[in-house]
């Protein structure tokens, strides 16, 4: 699937999107796994209250069911207006 | 119903003309402009929305169609733009039309509420001295929400 | 603050730019337009609108500063006609530019509020049959101004 | 004084601003003195609560003191916006 990363969480990771092969079933096993690669991930997604998150481009939580997912997307609060 | 979401800027003055023209069934008609703000006393360079393509359009739309669903109206439009952009400048717009007057504004003020946290836009500040950071989402923002 | 009373037309969309333009400390413009409505499936002919010229300047300068005082604005603009209307034509403006959202929304439903009830203007409708008969004032704008 | 009648006012009493000449000392007292004039102010000012008072351009009520008043105008609730 793709993982895209926004705003602040896409400077700290260094990437904006990256192909990723995952058995993760939910949207919080994904965040584990890349926590547990590298420290830039791990300190991204250090504060999981500060993020939000989107599979297959709708809004979510991170309880969410990612079988099958397209594309999850993590970034912070929006600011848009 | 026009939802745009666009880098370039737009003309303000003439979509709010063309969107209060010609409609001889909606009394009253309400428009929010978001303008690049200065800090106070100056400092503001530029400042750069990032956002996420695939989702921007969907989100707004949705926020506009649950807009409808609950009030009285016979048009909204939403425009907002991304990219880098000086203090003075119209990040967004939205409007609505509507019978009445109540409607009218409680739509516009639904729209930015959920504009303001639910769609996928993000500001960076550059300041005149080099600095640059991302904004951060306001606690009352969020809490605008519970009102609807 | 500019406030007019004039029976010729009024360029909306000009006013509106020209009012959202040049602002770098105010992060939020509304405006709210009162059109014309023709009745449900048409018959209306015409909108008259009459004023209390002494007055009509005076009431709507003291609804305007009051709007000052309690809202943090940056501008104020009101519009109001008088004389013979069509449907699709437009009555009236407000325009707010606050440095926030809120101030901005809420200075211009308090505005309208005010300059519904309490600014010296009566509408009359002429329909295509030849009928005319005065607008009857509403229990709830009256009402409306208990919000504030 | 100048009295000046508007909308349906104007329209039942058959002119827009008449001279007064009078002792009354409130707005109800000169109220009163019109109706007792001719018919068509009897039925214009039949209502008191269907009508609002200016007096020298400012909104008021019908107690209110027309003593020193250059200007007393009646209409019905206003309908702007």
């Amino acid at each position: 699937m793709d993982v895209l990363y926004f705003a602040w969480v896409r400077e700290r990771i260094g990437l904006p999107k990256e192909k990723v092969t995952t058995d993760a079933a939910t949207v919080a096993e994904l965040v584990a796994e890349l926590r547990a690669r590298e420290e830039r991930y791990d300190l991204a997604f250090s504060d999981p209250a500060a993020l939000r998150v989107a599979v297959d481009q709708e809004l979510t939580d991170f309880d969410a069911s990612i079988r099958n997912a397209r594309e999850v997307a993590f970034f912070p609060p929006m600011t848009g207006g | 119903m026009r939802i745009i979401v666009q880098d370039a800027p737009f003309d303000f003055g003439q979509e709010a003309e063309t969107f209060a023209n010609g409609r001889h069934d909606m009394g009253a008609i309400v428009t929010f402009t978001g303008v690049v703000r200065d800090f106070r006393g100056g400092g503001l360079n530029a400042m750069e929305i990032e956002h996420y393509p695939g989702m921007t359009q969907k989100a707004l739309e949705k926020i506009a169609e649950e807009a409808r669903c609950r009030w009285s109206l016979g048009d909204v439009l939403v425009i907002h733009r991304y990219g880098q952009m000086t203090p003075g400048e119209k990040i967004m717009m939205v409007a609505t039309a509507a019978p009445h007057r109540k409607d009218a504004f409680e739509a516009a003020e639904y729209l930015m509420d959920y504009l303001k946290s639910r769609a996928p836009f993000w500001k960076k500040e550059h300041s005149t001295g080099g600095e640059a950071g991302w904004v951060a989402a306001k606690d009352e923002d969020e809490d605008a929400l519970t009102r609807w």
